[in-house]
């Protein structure tokens, strides 16, 4: 029933993610644009579980998983740079280029 | 009124989305994140995701999320005045492919499943009725996706050593 | 026993060459070796000859040696063929060439490179010899071009001076590209009968061809063409007075005697061919007259004594061409045996009067030219002897009657002016001849004058220099002067008793071309009155010369004034050489040089093509890196771009 | 001398011996001492050019089917086998290598002055990488070594060459790469045409050539790759730009290999391949047109611009351009007469132009310079190799009695009833050749001496005249008494013009077995 | 047949995963030995020599159910047990194996002495393998983020190092920003097929005729973007330059070969198995990438006169010849995968070996001149990555020339001919950067008389530099066993015709097989 409205919303929410990684410089948030991201495939996941079967909402439970794990080690490898160069802006990292 | 909720709380994730991703301070940014989320576990509940939904308060706007901030006054990058974004080209670039995508996902995405593997109307719905919200969640998990399960415990183990490796502050 | 006069030289090239790498002193052996063999080729020759000419033959005499290049229906064979036609030009070459050989003992005595010029003069002696022996064609190439090549090397013999060097490359250029003509005749005679082998080609020629057809036409226009550049005819002709840098018995045995009359045996050889294509012999005959005339206005203004002789030879040459082409094959082979004997002897008299003259100015140290007629004079009292013998070829090849010339001479424009009934082509070829005939009395007696008589003009210190030549290099003098005067006994006209010996010796060599041309006699009283024309124009020319030409009053050559109008056009031989150098040499230098190789080479291909490409290729990759700006946002911009196309390619 | 050879098994093992010989020999150079180096290989060379030389008498000049075959199985999976054989037109080949290798290492004696070790070891591989090129009957094989030999090559040039010698290399390698890449795109498309048609799939050079047939429409464009990989390699015009500037750069030995052999590789290509396989592509009027177009403007061209150029090594290269078109036009005319011409000019260049790289690398020996401009009048101090180099230039520019004659005649004879016109055209290269020769030969021989280091060359030595010598006795040899070699080459390049030409009349008709000039795929095993 | 395994049970999976479980255990292992030994040099060592023991035990364990030829019971859930799991996971050991050895100097000079660098080139290991090993999309997902996450943190585990830093920035960034690409792709695929079982999804996709619907597209579409910034096929590979410098060698090494190699493994089994039968959606989208990624990957390598970056681009270069064998979708794509894969770890391995020993500390400014002389001075050592370089180049007589000829013939058979010539044309542009290396080494001086006096492999980097020259010239000239274990090793990669016609499909039908 509501299958097609949130894959929608879903495909809106993911584009929306995209466009702040597109838009933004800070490291953190487009790591939360990416999240962002995230959230919208479970969205999409659940809403096709309804259809398919509870799997879908497994899948979710290891997005959700992979998130928590890529936060930790994002967290990590921001932090790490922080101490480098104080600063999380990106267009200040670009040692590396050519 | 079910879809009433829903579209409700489609808008509020929609605007919480944009707010976020538009907004100066890393801290409104995150707060508007999880205000998308929020919205988005009432949606998993009117997909007849309750174990999920609440998962997603607990893990992803409780714990996650927390670390965000955490992390961002951690870094003292809260009261950062001068905006992140990029200039307006950068903007006007980003706006536009951002658009495309959206198109693109919009047009191809349409398509719902096609009958033959989907289940009778309402399934879902009654076997958490049935069996509660958890059980047929944890069935499936425990049983088909016991692998992937393991696996997420390697994958934590991998993530927690090598945060480790990098936050420590010796050299 | 033929194959032991070619051979001979051969070897004598081998030993000649191998002293003068490790004995380059050992000048009496070289002596011994260079004459010896080509006297012994010579009696060789001889013993084969007359063993011709007293079998009953009605083949040629084959000699194979081996089977040279057999691949398939081409089998060619290194063969020789013996008949009569070769018998004559073996006589000529070796005998003309043993006493050449024996002058340039003489000649060259001095010269430090003395075993090499041997080496080079038997090995020419060598090629002359495959040349008229070859039974095919590929084989007559072989000496065709080995001629060439010992021209070459004998013209740049002093290689030292660049001109000479030069002049023996022009020689070998303008001969290639005659060769190119003989070349292609050969691929078109192999395509129309699948031989190359002379008897073959001739027995088959009347099936192969149709007469007067534009494939025999072309195929003896190509073969002229290869006569063209042998034997200096026009356009092809500049090489041979350019050739005269070569030392002087060189000039009188290849450039006079025996190479360059290549042509009129190589046309006298396939004179079925020619006979088969009218048009092609009408070419021949007037390509003949003209060069006769026109070298022979040359050869009036020239002051080098030797490119008097080389202008007078092209022209004779093209007398011989005349004959050739008119269908007088005999009388265009009588007359190559005789002008063999009075050219020999003339440049060979030249070179003595050089000779004395090099030796007197080498001896005062003077820079002056020993070859300019300016500075002789007068000779004729130091060097009786061979004024005497050079007085004797002159009047032979005036053609004053009784000398050998006139009787060539005058059967060459005989049967031109018979076949002028058939054709009007052939009045003009034979006036043609006649003013030709008329220059060339003129030009040989203001030879003749200008050094041998009048005052002295060499120098004070010079003419004590001066004396008579040795006998080595007189005694041949004599010999060829004995042949100059009585060879036209070869040969006699129809009228008188004795005749056409010549004529009927070579009789199976052309009878098969008789057919194909068009009868052609004379009266007996045309042939007189001819005959009588003929001893005019010789007379007008000679006496001419004694009445215009003050030799009292010429000047030393530095001395001399710029010569002007006319008489400057032909000192310089009308230009042709200039002509040549600015149509052909220098385009084609500078077409090669800035378009082939700047534009089309290093500029189109390398530069525009494959730097081009690596350029590009650089350029596309550079353009790539500007997108690593190590920030991150242009990734970003760039991956979705990356999306948009592949959900794009995944949908479409 | 046959007896003797039958009695050894000579057949047998030959072609096993001569492709190891030279690598254990490398072997034994890498692992010997550098100062021995040169004389190890001299020995290694020798004892191949002996081996290979029983091939002359065991040759049976009787058919055209391949002798002497060697057979392994290499990757069975897909139809890949260490599969060599000798035919006439590769009999030469072979020969013609393994007697210019110990020529080329006796002449980079005193050139090569460091890492001798390394050199003559690549010498060697590059041996074997030669003369697995004209001996492999298996695609693979052959694409193998097509390539392999590059890198000898590349490092001959590169590491011992003169200044410029890297842009060399890498336009040479890449020229050469870029052909023979779309030339492998080619080979694994004829080998999946065919092998879906006859469900055999393998890589036998008598598989995909008696099944040609099948190409159908793809036959256009896999003979535009071998086209492109041979015509580089020939080179013909427009594509020899390489060539020039790889012959300057190389040391004289690696100048001398290149002319010598590795240009005969793009010619002995099309003869093997490129034609036999596409027989209608190849013999296509328009095709045949254009190729024959660019062999007789490559002719012209390579003449006149060979005429201009200041460097020896650089008017030879261009002559090498010119060369190379006789013998495409030979091959294109595709008559016994052409075919053995072109074979035989293959030979001839290899050794006229070879001696010509030697005699310009003494020059250089002894001037430390190219330049025409810096000699002239030299013949007068150094006599011997005056003489020696008037004769190989002779027989450069094709004097009849020398080998240059017998092959330009029998190509241009063979050419002419194909293609009057380009033949004539082709054989004013007789005039041009003449021309840039006979200019060199002045310029730098004859004039006066007067460049006062010119005074104090040395004439040749007893090592350099046994590097020439061998060369000049075969200028006559060939020149004079050529029928042994053509007798030896007639009957496969009558098996040649016969299978193409056959095939012509009826488009996609299988030949009748009888006639196959090869033997079927592994009958004899 | 060989050991059937039911994996619907502990046992069998057990059995089925046998060696990832051993690395697991292993890791497990090293993990409690690094916390308690951890600082010292020794230390280090130890962990690493721990970490090779692991690996090598691991790779007997997979040799012996490759040996048992151990089969799934029916449909393969979860994961696969069939030849091009265990060779593409030898791959990948065999890689992790090296950059281990690599590692060993390498540490050592560059003084990283933490033991969690080993631990996670094992975590990432198990990743992969599982990458390799899986039937299902979300293990697959599990796998690739496992070793992705390791990945990330090696490549700024130098944390004296601000570009390690800074590239492990980047490549986390867009590295979860392509993963959210390449999960939503999963979900769609999902929706579409009603599974993420691969066979299944393959059985869906014929039974259901879904080969143009508009979700499967869709989400085959991300997913090929997920992949193709994982392999940095253009324009997804701006990350591997920068990441490549900024990264540790060994490191670097690890990422060219086996992480490319592992994510190779998973397309070419989703592609092949799953997809196969639908060629047509995404064939077009990936012979694009194919085609840009290599001409791409050339042509900016071209430009590149530091080479560790000139390899980066080389290394999305050789992406692209590989997705060239993606596109032909074939059982022989597949095989020339693994061959492909296993020539280009040896070569990778090889060569940034060879660059660890040239590097010295601060080794990202190497250039290609630095090289200049080499040979003279250390011949081996230049000779070896002259190997390297010709190998890449794909020249005949190296597993590089086997590797593009195999690659070239899976393309050719697919009637793929276009797309064979751009690769050899894009070879062809290769050349241009690969041959000046091998010049600079032997035809050029070098320029100081002190160059490369220190440039000297050690220990088990020169096994590693030795070893896979060796095995590259051996493989070029005798490939036939390499390519039988290559070809019988995904042969059965496409799912049987028992399974597409047979199996039911539906809402039930991953529940019935289970």
């Amino acid at each position: 029933m509501l299958l097609g409205p949130a894959l929608g919303v879903s495909a809106i929410l993911f584009s929306i993610g995209v466009l702040g990684v597109l838009i933004r410089r800070n490291a953190i948030i487009i790591f939360m644009c990416v999240e962002l991201m995230l959230n919208a495939v479970n969205l999409s996941f659940v809403a096709l579980a309804q259809q398919l079967g509870t799997d879908g909402q497994v899948f979710v439970f290891f997005v959700m998983t992979v998130a928590a794990a890529e936060a930790a080690v994002g967290f990590a490898i921001i932090i790490a740079i922080y101490r480098h160069k104080e600063t999380l802006d990106l267009q200040n990292l670009n040692l590396l280029r050519g | 009124m079910l879809e009433a909720v829903f579209w409700a709380n489609a808008g509020i994730a929609i605007v919480s989305a944009l707010a976020c991703i538009t907004r100066r301070s890393p801290v409104a940014s995150a707060l508007w994140l999880i205000m998308t989320l929020f919205a988005t576990a009432v949606m998993f509940v009117l997909l007849d995701a309750h174990f999920i939904a609440v998962l997603q308060v607990m893990v992803y706007s409780g714990a996650i999320m927390v670390l965000f901030l955490f992390v961002i006054m951690l870094l003292n990058l809260g009261d950062q005045s001068a905006t992140d974004m990029k200039g307006w080209f950068g903007r006007v670039v980003g706006l536009a492919l951002g658009v495309f995508v959206m198109v693109e996902l919009w047009v191809i995405t349409k398509v719902v499943p096609v009958d033959q593997i989907r289940l009778p109307a309402g399934e879902l719905n009654r076997m958490t009725v049935d069996e509660g919200a958890i059980a047929p969640v944890a069935q499936v998990l425990y049983t088909t996706y016991l692998l992937p399960f393991l696996l997420t415990a390697i994958l934590l183990l991998a993530a927690i050593a090598g945060a480790v490796v990098l936050a420590k502050r010796e050299v | 026993m033929i194959w032991l006069a070619v051979l001979l030289p051969f070897l004598g090239f081998l030993v000649n060459g191998w002293l003068s790498f490790f004995r380059p002193d050992a000048k009496r052996a070289v002596s011994v070796i260079g004459v010896g063999v080509l006297v012994a080729s010579f009696i060789s020759a001889l013993a084969g000859v007359v063993g011709l000419a007293g079998a009953v033959h009605d083949a040629p005499y084959i000699v194979h040696m081996w089977s040279w290049m057999p691949v398939g229906e081409l089998q060619v064979d290194l063969a020789f063929q013996v008949d009569e036609l070769s018998a004559v030009m073996l006589m000529v070459v070796t005998g003309v060439g043993a006493l050449i050989h024996v002058f340039s003992v003489g000649y060259m005595r001095e010269d430090r490179s003395y075993p090499r010029y041997f080496a080079y003069l038997n090995l020419f002696v060598f090629f002359m010899l495959v040349l008229i022996l070859g039974a095919n064609f590929p084989v007559l190439f072989i000496g065709w071009e080995g001629v060439g090549l010992c021209s070459y090397l004998l013209i740049g013999f002093w290689f030292d001076d660049e001109a000479k060097a030069t002049a023996g490359k022009k020689a070998f250029i303008m001969n290639r590209i005659g060769d190119f003509g003989l070349l292609l005749a050969m691929f078109m005679i192999f395509r129309a009968v699948g031989s190359l082998d002379f008897l073959e080609v001739f027995d088959a020629a009347p099936a192969a061809f149709v007469t007067n057809g534009p494939e025999i036409t072309l195929i003896t226009l190509l073969l002229f063409l290869g006569c063209i550049g042998k034997s200096a005819q026009i356009p092809l002709y500049t090489w041979l007075p350019d050739a005269m840098a070569g030392p002087t018995p060189v000039s009188a045995l290849i450039h006079a005697a025996t190479m360059v009359t290549a042509g009129v045996y190589l046309i006298a050889r396939t004179n079925i061919l020619f006979a088969m294509a009218p048009v092609s012999g009408a070419v021949v005959a007037l390509v003949g007259a003209v060069t006769a005339l026109f070298a022979a206005t040359i050869a009036l203004k020239q002051w080098d004594i030797k490119k008097v002789l080389a202008y007078s030879t092209v022209s004779q040459l093209g007398f011989m061409f005349v004959a050739v082409g008119v269908g007088a094959y005999a009388a265009g082979i009588f007359h190559l045996v005789t002008h063999a004997f009075f050219k020999a002897l003339l440049f060979l008299g030249a070179g003595s009067v050089i000779h004395v003259m090099h030796h007197a100015y080498h001896h005062t140290h003077s820079g002056e030219d020993a070859q300019d007629m300016r500075n002789m004079g007068g000779l004729r009292k130091f060097m009786p002897w061979t004024a005497a013998v050079m007085w004797v070829a002159t009047l032979a090849i005036a053609g004053v009657p009784g000398l050998s010339g006139f009787f060539s001479k005058d059967q060459i424009l005989a049967e031109a002016f018979a076949r002028g009934q058939g054709a009007f082509l052939f009045y003009v070829i034979w006036a043609l001849g006649a003013v030709a005939a008329l220059l060339t009395a003129f030009y040989m007696t203001r030879l003749m004058l200008y050094t041998f008589h009048g005052p002295n003009r060499t120098g004070e210190a010079e003419a004590k220099q001066l004396h008579e030549a040795p006998w080595v290099m007189t005694g041949p003098l004599v010999v060829l002067a004995a042949g100059s005067a009585l060879g036209g006994f070869l040969n006699l006209p129809h009228v008188l008793p004795g005749a056409g010996w010549l004529e009927h010796w070579l009789k199976p060599v052309t009878e098969g071309s008789v057919p194909y041309l068009s009868e052609a006699h004379l009266s007996a009283g045309l042939e007189w009155r001819l005959m009588g024309l003929a001893t005019l124009i010789a007379a007008a020319g000679m006496i001419a010369a004694w009445y215009f030409l003050k030799p009292d009053r010429l000047g030393a050559a530095k001395a001399a004034p710029a010569e002007a109008g006319v008489q400057r056009v032909l000192l310089n031989n009308y230009y042709v050489d200039e002509l040549y150098n600015t149509l052909i040499v220098r385009p084609t230098d500078w077409v090669s040089r800035k378009v082939l190789w700047r534009i089309i080479d290093m500029g189109a291909i390398d530069g525009a093509v494959v730097h081009g490409a690596a350029k590009v290729s650089r350029l596309l990759g550079w353009i790539g890196t500007r997108f690593q700006t190590g920030n991150l946002g242009t990734y970003v911009v760039l991956f979705v771009i990356g999306v948009l196309f592949v959900l794009s390619a995944v949908a479409g | 001398m046959s007896g003797f050879l039958a009695s050894i098994g000579y057949g047998q093992w030959v072609l096993e011996a001569i492709m190891i010989v030279p690598l254990l020999g490398a072997l034994i150079v890498m692992m010997g001492p550098s100062a021995q180096a040169k004389k190890i290989a001299l020995g290694v060379a020798l004892v191949e050019f002996v081996l290979s030389l029983g091939l002359w008498w065991a040759f049976d000049q009787g058919t055209a089917l391949m002798q002497f075959e060697v057979y392994h199985e290499w990757i069975p999976a897909w139809g890949i086998a260490y599969h060599l054989g000798i035919d006439g037109i590769s009999l030469f080949m072979v020969l013609l290598t393994t007697f210019m290798m110990p020529l080329t290492i006796l002449g980079s004696w005193n050139y090569i002055k460091e890492r001798e070790g390394p050199f003559y070891a690549l010498m060697l591989v590059l041996t074997t990488g030669m003369l697995g090129v004209f001996v492999a009957l298996d695609m693979f094989l052959f694409y193998v070594f097509w390539e392999i030999m590059l890198i000898p090559m590349y490092f001959i040039i590169g590491v011992w060459g003169g200044a410029r010698r890297i842009y060399a290399t890498i336009k040479f390698f890449v020229f050469t790469f870029f052909g023979s890449l779309l030339m492998l795109v080619a080979i694994l498309v004829m080998y999946y045409v065919v092998g879906r048609e006859t469900g055999e799939y393998s890589f036998s050079y008598r598989h995909l050539l008696n099944n040609t047939q099948y190409l159908g429409q793809w036959a256009f464009w896999l003979f535009g790759a071998f086209f492109l990989a041979f015509a580089i390699k020939v080179p013909m015009f427009p594509f020899h730009t390489w060539l020039p500037d790889a012959h300057v750069e190389a040391p004289t030995p690696g100048s001398v290999i290149l002319a010598g052999i590795l240009l005969k590789m793009g010619a002995y290509g099309f003869l093997r391949f490129a034609v036999p396989f596409f027989p209608h592509v190849a013999l296509d009027p328009t095709v045949a047109t254009i190729v024959v177009t660019l062999a007789v403007v490559g002719i012209i061209y390579g003449a006149l611009v060979a005429l201009v150029q200041p460097d020896f090594k650089k008017l030879i290269a261009y002559s090498s351009v010119s060369h190379l078109g006789f013998v495409m036009l030979g091959i294109w005319a595709l008559t016994l007469q052409s075919i053995q011409g072109a074979i035989v000019i293959m030979i001839n260049h290899g050794i006229s132009t070879g001696a010509l790289f030697f005699m310009a690398g003494m020059m250089y020996e002894r001037r430390h310079t190219r330049e025409i401009a810096d000699f002239g009048g030299i013949a007068r101090v150094v006599p011997a190799f005056a003489a020696v180099l008037t004769l190989v230039a002779l027989s450069s520019i094709g004097l009849p009695g020398t080998n240059g004659f017998v092959g330009e005649f029998l190509v241009l004879i063979g050419s002419f009833s194909q293609y009057p016109v380009a033949t004539a055209i082709a054989t004013t290269g007789v005039i041009f050749a003449a021309m840039y020769i006979l200019l060199a030969l002045q310029r730098i021989l004859f004039g006066k001496l007067d460049n006062p280091a010119n005074k104090k060359m040395q004439d040749l030595s007893i090592r350099e005249l046994f590097v020439l010598g061998p060369l000049v006795v075969c200028i006559v040899w060939i020149g004079l008494y050529p029928a042994p070699i053509l007798r030896r080459v007639e009957v496969s390049a009558q098996a040649l013009v016969t299978q193409v030409r056959g095939q012509l009349p009826v488009q996609a008709k299988a030949i009748p077995e009888e006639q196959q000039p090869l033997g079927k795929f592994g009958d004899d095993k | 047949m060989g050991m059937v395994v039911n994996l619907a049970t502990p046992a069998g999976l057990f059995w089925g995963m046998l060696p990832e479980i051993v690395l697991t255990g292993w890791a497990l292992a090293l993990m409690l030995v690094a916390g308690w030994r951890h600082g010292g040099e020794e230390d280090q060592r130890f962990a690493g020599q721990l970490a090779l023991a692991a690996l090598v035990s691991t790779l007997f364990a997979l040799w012996w159910l490759w040996a048992k030829d151990a089969r799934p019971d029916g449909i393969a859930l979860m994961i696969a047990l069939d030849g091009f799991r265990y060779a593409s996971s030898t791959i990948f050991l065999l890689g992790a194996i090296m950059t281990v050895m690599l590692s060993l100097g390498y540490v050592r000079r560059e003084r990283i002495h933490t033991p969690e660098y080993y631990l996670l080139i094992l975590f990432a290991t198990i990743g992969m393998m599982v990458m390799s090993a899986a039937a299902d999309l979300i293990v697959l997902f599990l796998g690739l983020e496992i070793m992705s996450i390791c990945v990330y943190v090696l490549t700024g585990i130098n944390r004296r190092s601000v570009f390690g830093a800074e590239a492990a920035l980047k490549y986390f960034l867009l590295g979860a920003f392509a993963s959210g690409f390449l999960i939503y792709g999963i979900a769609l695929i999902y929706g579409a097929t009603g599974t993420t079982n691969l066979t299944l999804i393959a059985v869906s996709i014929t039974n259901l005729g879904l080969q143009s619907n508009g979700m499967l597209m869709a989400g085959i579409g991300l997913l090929i973007i997920g992949f193709a910034f994982k392999v940095g096929a253009v324009p997804f590979h701006m990350w591997t330059p920068d990441v490549y410098e900024g990264a540790p060698t060994p490191i670097t090494a690890f990422m060219a070969a086996a992480v490319k190699a592992a994510a190779f493994a998973a397309l070419m089994r989703i592609m092949v198995h799953s997809l196969g039968e639908s060629i047509g959606t995404w064939q077009n989208a990936v012979w694009w990438l194919a085609v840009v990624t290599m001409l791409g990957g050339n042509l900016m390598a071209l430009a590149q006169r530091r080479l560790k970056r000139m390899l980066a681009y080389s290394s999305i270069a050789h992406a692209g010849y590989l997705l060239t064998a993606v596109v032909s979708g074939t059982e022989t794509g597949a095989a020339a995968y693994l061959f492909y894969a296993f020539a280009y770890t040896l070569v990778t391995l090889g060569a940034f070996g060879v660059l660890a020993v040239v590097g010295r500390n601060g080794e990202r400014d190497v250039r290609i001149d630095d090289l200049a002389g080499l040979a003279a001075k250390r011949p081996w050592l230049a000779f070896a990555m002259a190997v390297f370089m010709l190998s890449l180049l794909g020249f005949p007589g190296t597993a590089g020339f086997m590797a593009k000829w195999y690659v070239l013939m899976s393309a050719i058979e697919a009637d793929q001919w276009k797309l064979g010539i751009i690769l050899v044309l894009a070879s062809v542009v290769s050349a241009g950067y690969y041959l000046p290396v091998v010049m600079e080494m032997y035809m050029n001086q070098p320029i100081t008389e002190e160059a490369h006096q220190e440039s000297v492999a050690v220990g088990a980097g020169r096994w590693v530099i030795g070893a896979t020259a060796a095995l590259l010239l051996l493989i070029g000239f005798f490939p036939g066993r390499l390519m039988d274990v290559s070809r019988s090793s995904s042969d059965d990669l496409k799912p049987s015709a028992a399974f597409t016609l047979n199996a039911p499909t539906g809402p039930d039908a991953g529940m019935a097989s289970r």
